[in-house]
Order: C-alpha cells, then sequence, then structure tokens
C-alpha cells in the first residue's frame, strides 16, 4: 500500500466537518417532484427497490392466501378454475421475479459499496434505469391482471399451452414481456454490481479481503449475467411464436416443446441460487456479528459459493426427469444435483462451527438464521431426494414438491432477508426493531411455516398434484389441507405484526448508534443512516473484520475533490488506488429511458411494429441520457495530456 | 494518534483497458450479450438435431451478399484500430477522422444486411428452421443497428459536444464493443450460411 | 370407495414396490441426518462458554472436514441408490407384455388396446382394465398439450408431449381399483383429468376385453330407439362415437360401452344416471371449461338418450 | 370536448381487455336454444343484407374466436372450405360472399344451410358453438378485432400463414 504521510493538516476534525459540508452539497440529491425521478444514489435507490419487492410480495402473499382459502376444503367452489390458474400463476411469477430476485440485488445495492468503503456504486444513471424498469413491470403486471389479462400459464409458461394455439388471449404475452422487463433490470443491477465490486474497493480491500455478502452478491450478479440470457431467450421466441407465427415451438413444423424447458430451466435452475445466494451471505455477516468473532473458514465458505454457482449450471434437467430422456443423461443430471449439496453443506458445518466457539447473543437478527437452519436443511434433504430419478418420477409435479421449494426459498432466502432487515434496519433509518415485537413475529413465522408446509410433503406423496383449483372429497386431503390453510393464517398474522414492528419503529423506535451491534464490516463506520457521500475521509483496509482490528495505525483517503462526485478507482486484484473517476450528476434521463423502452415492450404486446416505432423515443432517451450536461475543466484535460506525456517520457 | 494519509489527488482522472470501469462495463454488457449469442447458437443446434434433413424443405441461403459483408466487416476493423489507437492517445483530430471512417463501414454493413435477409430463401414463419435463421441474423442485426447509432452519437459528441476527457475512453470502449459485433458475426455467419450447406 | 386409491405411499406392483423402497430409504438417512446436525446447532448454541469458550481453530477445521467426508460419502451411497432402483425400475417390462395406448386431451384420456386386427381394436376412455402379474406397456401420445400420465400406486409419471412418443411399463400385482390423475398442468380443468386403472384376474380382464369389441347392441324398447334417433342426429353425434351407429365424432370419448365404466367427464362425477343427467344438460357447472357444450336437449329427449346410454354395456 | 372523448377511450379499453379475456363457458342467453330461431337472411342477389341487427356474441372474445377455430377443424370445416382457402365450398378468407357477412347472415349459412352443399347444422350443434364458429369465420375475413384473432395452430402451416394474409373485409355478392 502506498506509504501515507502523518498528520496531513487536512485531516484536522475543522477540515473535516469542512470538506463534510461541501461533500453533503455535492452529493445530495435533488428535491422537488422532478428531483424524485432523478436521483442516482446507490443508498435511496437500493431502499426503493427492497421497499417495492416487499410491496410486491405483500401482494403475492395475499393471493397465496386466496389459494389456501379455496383448497382449504375439498369440492370448494370460491374460486373457479380460471382465476384460480391466474392467481397460482401471478403468485409465482411475482415471487420470482418481482420479489425474490429484486430484494437480494436491492440488499446488494445499497450494502455493497458500504461494505467495500466506497463513495458510490458503479453506474449510478444505470441503476437508476433499473429500479424504474422493475418498477414498471410490476405495474404493468398487475394492472393486466385486474384487467384479467393476468397470465394464467404457470410461471413457468410452459409450450405449447402458453403457445399460440391454446394460450388464448394476451395473457400469455403479458408474462413474456414481463419477463422482459425484469431480466433487462436485473441484467443492468449485476453490471453495476460487478464493476462496482471489481473496480471500486477501498484500497487494501484485496480479493481475499472483501466481506462474505459482498462476495455472494459478486457471484450472483454473474450467475445473473450467465442464466438470464437464457431466459430472454426464450421469452423473446415465446412472444416472436404468438405475434409473427415464428415455430420454435411447433412440432409440426420442426419446433420441439422440450427447447422450451430446456431453455427456461437453464435459467431457472440457476435463478433458485440467485435467490439464495446473498441470503447465505447475509447469514455469515449475522453470524459473525453476534458470535462477536470471525465466520470460521473464510476461504471454504467463499470456495462454496463458486462451487454452487458452478454446479448450479449443470442441474436443470431435473425439473425434467418425466418427460422420457434418456436415462444416462438424466443419471448425470442426478449426480450433480445431489452433488450440489456438498458446497452448503460445508457452508452450514462452518457456520455450526462459528456458532460453537463464539459467545452467542440471542438477538431477533441470530433467531432468523437459526431458523434457516431449521427451515432450511430440510428442504436441502427434501431436495437430495427429488434428485432422483425414480423418486422425481412420483412426486414430480405434487404438493412434495411445492412444499420442497418453500422449504429452500422461504428458508433459505426469506427468513435471512426478514433476519438482515432486522439487523441492517438501524443503519438503513437510524432507528432500532423492536426485539420484543421482532421475536413474536420470528416464532409465529416459524410455526406457521411449518404448520402449512409440512403437511404438504405428506399431501403429496398421498397423491395430490399440484395447480389443482379443486380435489374431490372422497381423496380424503381435507384434513391435512385445511391444517395447511390454518398455518398459512398464522403466516399471515406473523408478518403483519413484523410490518408493524417496522411502521412503528420507523417513529418510535430507540435512536441507533453508528454500529449497534458491534459488528465488524465498513458499512457500520459510517453515520446512521448514512451520509449521501457515504466517509468522510475515505477508509482503507487492512484485513476483512476492519472495524474489529486497530484503525489508528490504518491511513485513510484523502484528495478526492469535494465539488465535483469523484471516486477513488482501485486495481481489481489488490485494489491499490488507480485513478479518480468524476461520476454522474443525478438526471431524470433513466426514467424517461425506462418510459420508452416500457411502452416498446408493451406495445409489442400487440403488434410487432411496436419494436420499430417504439426505438424512436428509445433512442432520443439514450441520447439525452448520453449527452454531456457541461464539459469539465479544459484545464484538466490538458493537465491530463501533459501528465500522459510525462509518463511517456519517463518510460522512455 | 491521527490517522494517515494516502493523498489520491495526484492521480489521474481518466484510464483506459482494465484499469478503467467502463471497460469492465463493457465486458460485462459483452459477457451476457454472448451469453445471448450462445443460447440462440444452442437452440439452432437443437433444432437442426431434430430435423431428419437441414435445411428442411428450403434451399440454403444466397452466400453472395453475407460473404461481402464478412468482408466489409472485417476491413472495418482497420479504421476502428486507428481509432482505439487515436482515442487512447487522446488525440482528438484522427480519433473524429477515424471514427467517421468506421461510421461508414458499419452503415454499409447495414445497408448490405437488408440484401441478406432477402436472400435467406425461407421466411421466419415457414418452419422452425425459417424461425431460428432468422432470430439469428436479426439479433445481429440488432447489435450492429445499436452500435452504429451508439458511435454517430460519440462522433457528433467528438465534434460539437462540450468535451470531456471521459469521452476518449468512451470511443475506446466503443471501439471494442464494434470488434465484439465482428467476433460474434462469425459464428452466426458459420451457422445462417455454412451449417444448411455442411448438412 | 376403497380407503387407499391414489397414493406413492401404497404400492401395489413391482415399479412402485421398488420406488417406495428407495423412498424410505432415503426418508430414513434424511431425518438421520437432519436430527444430528440441527442437534449439532442445538449445542453450540447452548454449550456454556464458562471454559474461556475459545476452542481451537485446529480441532474445528477437523470436525468441519469430518461432516464434509461424511456428508460426501452419505450421498454417494444415496446416488448409488438412486441409480441402482431406476435401472432396476427401467428393466422391468417385457416382450409379450400388453400395449395401450393413451393419448392425452384437454381434458379426457383416450384409450385404445392395440391389435394387429383392427377389427379386434378397443376404445375406450378414462378407464384401463389390466391383467393382474402382467406388464403392460403405457404408450403416451398427447393431442394438444403436454399432460402427464400417473397412476402412483402402480408407477411414477411420465408426460404426454405432442409431437413426441413416450411409454411407461406398469404391473399391478394385486386387483383393485386405482385412481390416477394428470400431473402436469394442462388448463383450465386440469384438476379433473383423473383415470382409473381395474387391476383383475387375467380371464376377468379376457371376458373384459371380448365384451368391448362388441358393438353397440341395438335399441330394446322405443324410448331408448328415440334416445338412438337424438343421439345420431342430435348434437352428440357431432363429437362422440358410438360403433354399431351413424354417431362417429372423435373429438370426444368413445361412448360404446359407456355404461361399464364407473366414472363420467374424467373422474370428475361417479356414472349414475343423475350425474349424467346433470352432466348432459349443463356440464359447464360440473366442470367448467369442459369441452362438452350444453346440448339444449328437451326433457323427453334427455330422457330418452339416458335410457339409451344406459344400454350401452 | 376532445380531451373529454379521449379519456372516454381510454376509459373503454379496460372494457375491451376484460371482453376479450373473457372465458364465457355457458351459453350466452342471446344464444340458448339449439333450434335456431334467425330469420334466413334474402337471398337478393347483389344486394347488401338488409339487418345486421344481432351481433355476434364471440365476435370480440378470444375464447369464443379459439373455440371456433377448435369446432371448424373438429367438425370438418376444412373438409370443403379448408383453411378459409376454399375448395369444394367457397372461400372464406377472400372478399367475395354469396349468402352474406353480417353475423346472423354467416349464423343462418351454418345452422339452415344453404343450397348446392353446405348442410344445415341447427340440429346437431348447439347455437352457442355455431355463434363461436361464426365467430372464427369473422376472423378469417379480419371482421374482428386484431388483439382477439387466434394464433397460428401447433400443425403444418398450409400455405402463406394468415398472418402475413392481407385480407380484405368482405362484400356481399350473389354469385360465384
Amino acid at each position: 500500500m502506498t506509504e501515507g504521510i502523518a498528520d496531513d493538516p487536512r485531516l484536522e476534525p475543522s477540515a473535516l466537518a469542512r470538506e463534510a459540508r461541501e461533500l453533503a452539497n455535492t452529493w445530495s440529491e435533488p428535491r422537488g417532484f422532478v428531483g424524485w425521478f432523478s436521483c442516482v444514489d446507490h443508498k435511496t435507490v437500493g431502499v426503493r427497490f427492497i421497499v417495492t419487492a416487499f410491496g410486491f410480495f405483500i401482494l403475492a402473499g395475499l393471493l397465496a392466501a386466496a389459494m389456501r382459502l379455496q383448497l382449504a376444503r375439498p369440492d370448494n367452489t370460491l374460486i373457479g378454475p380460471d382465476l384460480y390458474n391466474q392467481i397460482f400463476t401471478m403468485h409465482g411469477t411475482t415471487m420470482m421475479f418481482l420479489f425474490a430476485v429484486p430484494v437480494v440485488l436491492g440488499f446488494g445495492i445499497y450494502f455493497v459499496p458500504l461494505m467495500i468503503g466506497s463513495r458510490a456504486i458503479a453506474f449510478p444513471r444505470l441503476l437508476a434505469f433499473a429500479y424504474w424498469m422493475f418498477l414498471f413491470s410490476g405495474i404493468f403486471l398487475y394492472v393486466m391482471f385486474f384487467l384479467n389479462i393476468g397470465p394464467d400459464r404457470g410461471w413457468f409458461s410452459y409450450v405449447p399451452l402458453a403457445g399460440p394455439e391454446y394460450g388464448i388471449g394476451k395473457r400469455a404475452d403479458v408474462w413474456a414481456q414481463l419477463v422482459s422487463f425484469t431480466e433487462t433490470s436485473g441484467l443492468a443491477v449485476s453490471v453495476c454490481l460487478i464493476v462496482t465490486i471489481f473496480k471500486l474497493r477501498a484500497p487494501g480491500m484485496s480479493l481475499n479481503r472483501i466481506p462474505l455478502f459482498v462476495w455472494a452478491e459478486l457471484v450472483t450478479a454473474f450467475m445473473v449475467a450467465c442464466s438470464m440470457p437464457s431466459i430472454m431467450v426464450a421469452s423473446g421466441t415465446l412472444i416472436l411464436d404468438r405475434l409473427v407465427g415464428t415455430h420454435f415451438y411447433n412440432h409440426a413444423e420442426g419446433g420441439d416443446a422440450l427447447l422450451w424447458q430446456h431453455l427456461f430451466w437453464f435459467f431457472a435452475h440457476p435463478e433458485v441460487y440467485i435467490i439464495f445466494l446473498p441470503a447465505q451471505g447475509i447469514v455469515s455477516m449475522i453470524i459473525a456479528t453476534f458470535t462477536g468473532r470471525p465466520v470460521f473458514g473464510y476461504i471454504a465458505l467463499v470456495l462454496s459459493l463458486v462451487a454452487t454457482a458452478f454446479i448450479g449450471f449443470g442441474v436443470w434437467v431435473h425439473h425434467m426427469f418425466t418427460t422420457g430422456l434418456p436415462q444416462f443423461g438424466t443419471s448425470f443430471f442426478t449426480a450433480a444435483s445431489i452433488m450440489i449439496v456438498v458446497p452448503s453443506g460445508v457452508q452450514i458445518f462452518c457456520w455450526i462451527a462459528t456458532l460453537w466457539s463464539g459467545r452467542v447473543r440471542f438477538a431477533t437478527p441470530l433467531l432468523y438464521a437459526l431458523g434457516f437452519f431449521v427451515v432450511f436443511i430440510m428442504g436441502g434433504l427434501t431436495g437430495v431426494m427429488l434428485a432422483a430419478v425414480p423418486l422425481d418420477a412420483q412426486v414430480h409435479d405434487t404438493f412434495f414438491v411445492v412444499a420442497h421449494f418453500h422449504y429452500v426459498l422461504i428458508g433459505g432466502s426469506l427468513f435471512p432477508l426478514l433476519g438482515g432487515i432486522h439487523y441492517w434496519f438501524p443503519k438503513m433509518t437510524g432507528r432500532m426493531l423492536s426485539e420484543r415485537m421482532g421475536k413474536t413475529a420470528f416464532w409465529l413465522l416459524l410455526i406457521g411455516f411449518n404448520a402449512t408446509f409440512f403437511p404438504q410433503h405428506i399431501l403429496g406423496l398421498m397423491g395430490m398434484p399440484r395447480r389443482v383449483y379443486t380435489y374431490p372429497v372422497e381423496m380424503q386431503w381435507g384434513a391435512l389441507n385445511l391444517l395447511s390453510s390454518a398455518g398459512a393464517l398464522t403466516m399471515f398474522v406473523a408478518l403483519s405484526i413484523y410490518l408493524a414492528n417496522v411502521a412503528i419503529s420507523l417513529r418510535r423506535g430507540a435512536v441507533a448508534a453508528d454500529n449497534p451491534w458491534g459488528a465488524s464490516t465498513l458499512e457500520w463506520a459510517t453515520s446512521s443512516p448514512p451520509p449521501p457521500y457515504n466517509f468522510v475521509p475515505a477508509p482503507t483496509v487492512g484485513g476483512r473484520d476492519p472495524l474489529w482490528e486497530t484503525r489508528a495505525d490504518l491511513p485513510v483517503v484523502v484528495g478526492l475533490a469535494a465539488d465535483t462526485r469523484e471516486v477513488l478507482v482501485t486495481r481489481l486484484m489488490d485494489a491499490e488506488p488507480d485513478h479518480r473517476k468524476e461520476f454522474p450528476e443525478p438526471t431524470v434521463w433513466p426514467f424517461l429511458t425506462a418510459v420508452a423502452v416500457g411502452g416498446l415492450y408493451i406495445g409489442s404486446i400487440f403488434t410487432p411494429w411496436a419494436v420499430v416505432w417504439g426505438a424512436v423515443p428509445c433512442t432520443i432517451a439514450l441520447i439525452g441520457w448520453a449527452w454531456p450536461r457541461k464539459g469539465n475543466r479544459p484545464r484538466s484535460l490538458e493537465r491530463q495530456i501533459a501528465h500522459r506525456h510525462r509518463t511517456a517520457a519517463e518510460h522512455a | 494518534m491521527k490517522p494517515k494519509a494516502i493523498d489520491v489527488s495526484q492521480l489521474p482522472m481518466n484510464a483506459f483497458g482494465h484499469r478503467s470501469i467502463m471497460w469492465w462495463g463493457g465486458a460485462s454488457l459483452m459477457l451476457m450479450e454472448g451469453a445471448m449469442f450462445a443460447m440462440l447458437i444452442v437452440s439452432y443446434i437443437y433444432l437442426k438435431g431434430r430435423s431428419p434433413e437441414w435445411p428442411p424443405g428450403y434451399f440454403a441461403p444466397v452466400l453472395f451478399w453475407g460473404t461481402l459483408n464478412t468482408i466489409v466487416l472485417a476491413a472495418s476493423t482497420i479504421p476502428n484500430h486507428f481509432a482505439k489507437a487515436a482515442a487512447e492517445r487522446l488525440d482528438l483530430r484522427s480519433l473524429q477522422m477515424w471514427m467517421c471512417v468506421a461510421l461508414v463501414f458499419g452503415v454499409a454493413f447495414c445497408v448490405i444486411r437488408v440484401f441478406e435477409f432477402r436472400s435467406l430463401n425461407v421466411w421466419w414463419d415457414s418452419n422452425a428452421y425459417g424461425s431460428i435463421t432468422w432470430t439469428l441474423l436479426g439479433f445481429h442485426t440488432l447489435h450492429l443497428v445499436t452500435d452504429v447509432m451508439d458511435s454517430t452519437v460519440l462522433t457528433v459528441l467528438l465534434f460539437v459536444g462540450p468535451l470531456q476527457e471521459s469521452h476518449f475512453s468512451d470511443a475506446s470502449e466503443n471501439a471494442l464493443y464494434w470488434y465484439f459485433v465482428v467476433i460474434a458475426w462469425i459464428p452466426v455467419y458459420a451457422f445462417v450460411y455454412l451449417a444448411p450447406r455442411l448438412a | 370407495m376403497p380407503a387407499i386409491i391414489q397414493s406413492a405411499l401404497h404400492p401395489a406392483g413391482p415399479q412402485a414396490a421398488s420406488i417406495s423402497h428407495l423412498w424410505w430409504l432415503m426418508f430414513w438417512t434424511c431425518s438421520v441426518v437432519y436430527v444430528v446436525v440441527i442437534g449439532a446447532l442445538l449445542v453450540a448454541i447452548r454449550r456454556r462458554r464458562d471454559e474461556g469458550g475459545s476452542t481451537d481453530e485446529r480441532s474445528l477445521t477437523r470436525s468441519v472436514a469430518a461432516a464434509t467426508g461424511v456428508t460426501v460419502v452419505i450421498l454417494f451411497g444415496l446416488l448409488f441408490a438412486s441409480v441402482a432402483t431406476g435401472r432396476a425400475v427401467a428393466s422391468l417390462g417385457s416382450a409379450e407384455g400388453l400395449v395401450i395406448d393413451v393419448t392425452g386431451n384437454q381434458w379426457w384420456w383416450d384409450v385404445t388396446y392395440e391389435n394387429p386386427t383392427p377389427s379386434l381394436q378397443v376404445k375406450t376412455a378414462n378407464e384401463l382394465h389390466i391383467p393382474v402379474g402382467r406388464q403392460v406397456r403405457i404408450q403416451l401420445k398427447s393431442n394438444d398439450v403436454i399432460h402427464s400420465f400417473w397412476v402412483p400406486n402402480l408407477h411414477g409419471k411420465m408426460d404426454l408431449i405432442p409431437g413426441r412418443q413416450t411409454a411407461i411399463w406398469l404391473q399391478a400385482d394385486t386387483p383393485g381399483v386405482y385412481r390416477g390423475q394428470c400431473a402436469e398442468y394442462c388448463g383450465l380443468q386440469h384438476a379433473n383429468m383423473a383415470l382409473t386403472v381395474i387391476a383383475e384376474a387375467s380371464d376377468d380382464f379376457e371376458r373384459w376385453l371380448v365384451a368391448q369389441r362388441q358393438p353397440a347392441p341395438p335399441p330394446a324398447s322405443p324410448e331408448q330407439q328415440r334416445g338412438l334417433e337424438v343421439v345420431e342426429r342430435g348434437p352428440c353425434a357431432m363429437c362422440h362415437t358410438v360403433v354399431g351407429t351413424s354417431a362417429g365424432g372423435r373429438t370426444a370419448p368413445d361412448l360404446t360401452h359407456i355404461a361399464t365404466r364407473s366414472t363420467i367427464a374424467a373422474g370428475t362425477a361417479p356414472n349414475t344416471r343423475g350425474y349424467l343427467a346433470g352432466w348432459i344438460t349443463d356440464p359447464q357447472h360440473m366442470k367448467p371449461g369442459a369441452k362438452m357444450p350444453s346440448t339444449g336437449l328437451s326433457a323427453d329427449e334427455l330422457q330418452a338418450v339416458l335410457a339409451y346410454l344406459e344400454t350401452l354395456k | 370536448m376532445t380531451r373529454w372523448l379521449a379519456l372516454l377511450l381510454v376509459a373503454m379499453l379496460p372494457l375491451a381487455a376484460c371482453e376479450r379475456e373473457s372465458r364465457r363457458y355457458r351459453e350466452l342467453p342471446a344464444a340458448s336454444s339449439r333450434a335456431s330461431s334467425t330469420r334466413v337472411s334474402d337471398l337478393v342477389p347483389g344486394q347488401p343484407a338488409s339487418s345486421d341487427l344481432v351481433l355476434s356474441p364471440y365476435q370480440e372474445n378470444a375464447y369464443g374466436i379459439a373455440e371456433g377455430k377448435r369446432l371448424y377443424s373438429a367438425f370438418n370445416c376444412n373438409g370443403c372450405h379448408a383453411m378459409g382457402g376454399g375448395g369444394i365450398g367457397p372461400a372464406l378468407m377472400d372478399s367475395k360472399w354469396i349468402y352474406g357477412s353480417t353475423p346472423d347472415q354467416i349464423y343462418s349459412t351454418i345452422s339452415q344451410g344453404r343450397p348446392d352443399g353446405m348442410p344445415s347444422f341447427g340440429p346437431r350443434v348447439p347455437s352457442q358453438q355455431i355463434w363461436q364458429l361464426v365467430a372464427y369465420v369473422q376472423s378469417l375475413s379480419v371482421q374482428v378485432p386484431r388483439d382477439a384473432e387466434s394464433g397460428r395452430n401447433d400443425d403444418m402451416n398450409a400455405r402463406q400463414p394468415e398472418l402475413r394474409l392481407d385480407r380484405l373485409p368482405p362484400r356481399n355478392t350473389g354469385h360465384r
């Protein structure tokens, strides 16, 4: 690390205070109506992502409640088949595309720059664009739903059921375009995260010192980048089949229905890991903080994250075991699907070791982490069962599978996320959540969850298939379904308490200190809530747990301009300071671009020409986006050129 | 004791290649686009495998226009190379010139592409072969058009716009992206024009 | 109705049996693993820290490595078990097995008992009769969307995919009635797309087969005669076939021997005169979205049709 | 004033959507009985049909049109009319209509039949299904909203796909 000069005058408290004031006014977001649409601060956008995603979580939860109501008793006629099909499709689509992915990315957007000690996230305007696309996608989907154009072909939209002949009306197109929306958003965010983690880390934070949560987000971003193109191709070809009569999925003209399943699951299985790797990162953070020791086996944990990501791309066929594929191929995918348990196992053992050797503090976030173990491990074990071809042939597409993936997703992702909110709420809002309400909600949720989903294992084995809007009384599935519905009610109550806790604490919660939990990562080094510029002076890092090490001898960064949005760019491996980059001002153009692109997407549901004339506003918006407000001082340009010549001369 | 300070005020305001965040942005973008091309090509191979004859019931596309385009594209890498070099020398004059030359090639390519579509001998809704062929070529065209537009805006900016030194790295990334479009064309050409002949 | 009608936990044939063995193996292994891991977790958080709580990292590393090793071993065991079961199940099936074609439609099962001589073929719907103790090859096709054939007491499921031909071998060892149901989401009435498998002694089966080969008996009473006329000239014949009459529609279940079946509308309701009357007058009430329209038969037309259908044994 | 009209239009869009997407399993009261009571349209050559008061219950309903399409092949209409392209019977995709192209005229053509070959389906096909067929036949000659039309079938596309045909709205002619 470049050696620092001691007692620099710029580190006098008065000087720092002055700098802070100047930074505050440089980095502050514009106010007012237009300002609201032009915000590019990663913290604001991150919060927007999280809040919006939870909004959709509530909607999808209500849909789930409706389904449990319909299935509570046999031969129920509360909800007809048409509406029921829309409801379970909306539930799945919302949870996967509008809640799970955006919310984990949202946490990354908010905390990654803070955890790596940066002033901002890379490409803030792209980030803003991503948010607007996400918001529009959700609004679009629910408006369509209320107009009775809600998708009704399942969140997997298998062809030919979703194809032009059997996918009647525009419902399947709505699904396909929703996917285009959210994937655009997801891909944009993953670019921001990858570049931020690679290039904007605080000096000294070499790759082997990155916090585990950041590692998880990095791996996730790469998984997004590699898996979502597959669903883009899938939904694109589906739209083409439906709109202009291509034959990708028409067996009579050389297409094939299984091509869809391959393309879809090549995305949709990694999707599961996209959803739950960041959650594992959160678990690592929480466990480290509440055992007061670094997580055991940092390297092992990072490697198992990466391993999970790699194997995650080799297991998609286990969703297609009943399509009559050749046996040899299937047993390969069985092996892969079973072996992916190993990295997850390693992580769980490392965490248990951490708890074993640390001093455990039972705060609500840790409870959620423990709940994660109790629930997720069971999901993982039923996953092993599903990987076995013969067993899968029995329970595939039954309620056993429903139970399995709710144990995996709610256990593996929702519990850590709720814990994460408890954990970071003080940092985000400056107030603590109530522990009492938090714990009540947790225990209710744990009980309600198991009451809801455990019986569904048995229902599946008793032969109850998924996606049925009713079942005859003589099947004897009534009692267990009733229990399941009662559990759903309990979950509803638990989540309401959680929500109330958030609402109340926002106003009346105890004021939070900078580092209320005594955690070790950089986001706790700044004030709660953090200022728009995140840090002054910008920190450097000497180890994996900066706040637990003696920071006195750690140098800090000075010399970043305070009058422009300058950010320090460092090198990929060792995070040595490399150059300064001036980041863009807030602007309304990303919003307008999102409007234009959204218009194009929605229009192309009805006519292919929308792509042509929809491109015009998109182009205009992008030009407006790219056009610089002001040329920055030619002086600096000359300085720059001179500098280059100087260095060239030195080399010669 | 007060912490020491690392002074970064002397560090440059701009960087090229893998040092700059623009480069990494471009790289991630190419990763995604590349994955999409890969997915389309995998679908092509899959559909080809499902069909007893290939191309099923139609003549293979006419080679002429596609090959001509390949040549134009290969040639376009020359001005592209000089533009990149000029950008990294921060040499505005020659950057402007080479950007214009490269643009001419890009536009020529788009024009020839129209004739390519007309010489495919199959419609997108004739059968699965036609669908995947049109989609593959169309997807590459999409990249082509967007990148040409992108370069146009940047060139205009270099002439009239308020100048920022970041424009130089933008120009260099733009050149890099053009290379991507060129390289992506090779497999697309192979599958659209050669695969129907090999089978 | 027997207590167990549709359950993977009560195998009635070799395929289902070996799968359920695998299930119980997996179940017990995973239960033990779960208990052990959660136990370790509880100890970890509950153990008293008065001995300083500073366990040395090396011992931790050793135990984590050991746990991982054990995991890998167990997983390999399960992998082996699963592949072995897969091969065992796939190896079942014999050359002289009975061949049945099952074609999926929205939302009913079209069943054909193959025979080289077309006149000896048997067509029925939503109900399979199979001889006990004999391997049966079910050949699966679909006319519209993807369905999945699933009779849990006999075997796992197999998809019916348009443009593809799949097959599955079944065998029932104990006579009985086993219910199955479509297991791939196939649209509005996915929930009411059931089928019944009746496993019976092979001479009973042969008797049934012979009976099914007969054309429909001629109407005995004038009312039945009237019913036949309505069936032939009225709406029924547009979609339904009654062999031996002029009714030759191909897009709906074959009615030649409907009176011998236990359910109507693909297991939606029992095959009684009352339900049948309700189904014919207002199918969309019983099975919303089904392809059968309200026929608008007058009351006496309906009675006549019912009278006739009851003779189709 | 125009603004109000625009608002009204915007307000109507959702309704259009609901109508397009609704799945109507049951028969409409308008089309309840099998024995049809629709009058036979007068067959004066060259003269446009006098009345089109009866409006086609499914012509804006995607589900009805799709059902009509299914029945069109299920009842083997292609046997004579091919995929709307004609053959033994007249084409339904072109712009020349002999017995009138208003919904009620199409209805009675199907239900009562016409001289030279078109059988009468009235006693055999419930009026709900006839109306669905009417809607599909209308869609063959672009008399239904584009976004309610059904897409290509999952089978061999016989000739130029429907989507790329420029179909003319029908006019009535008395002769072939």
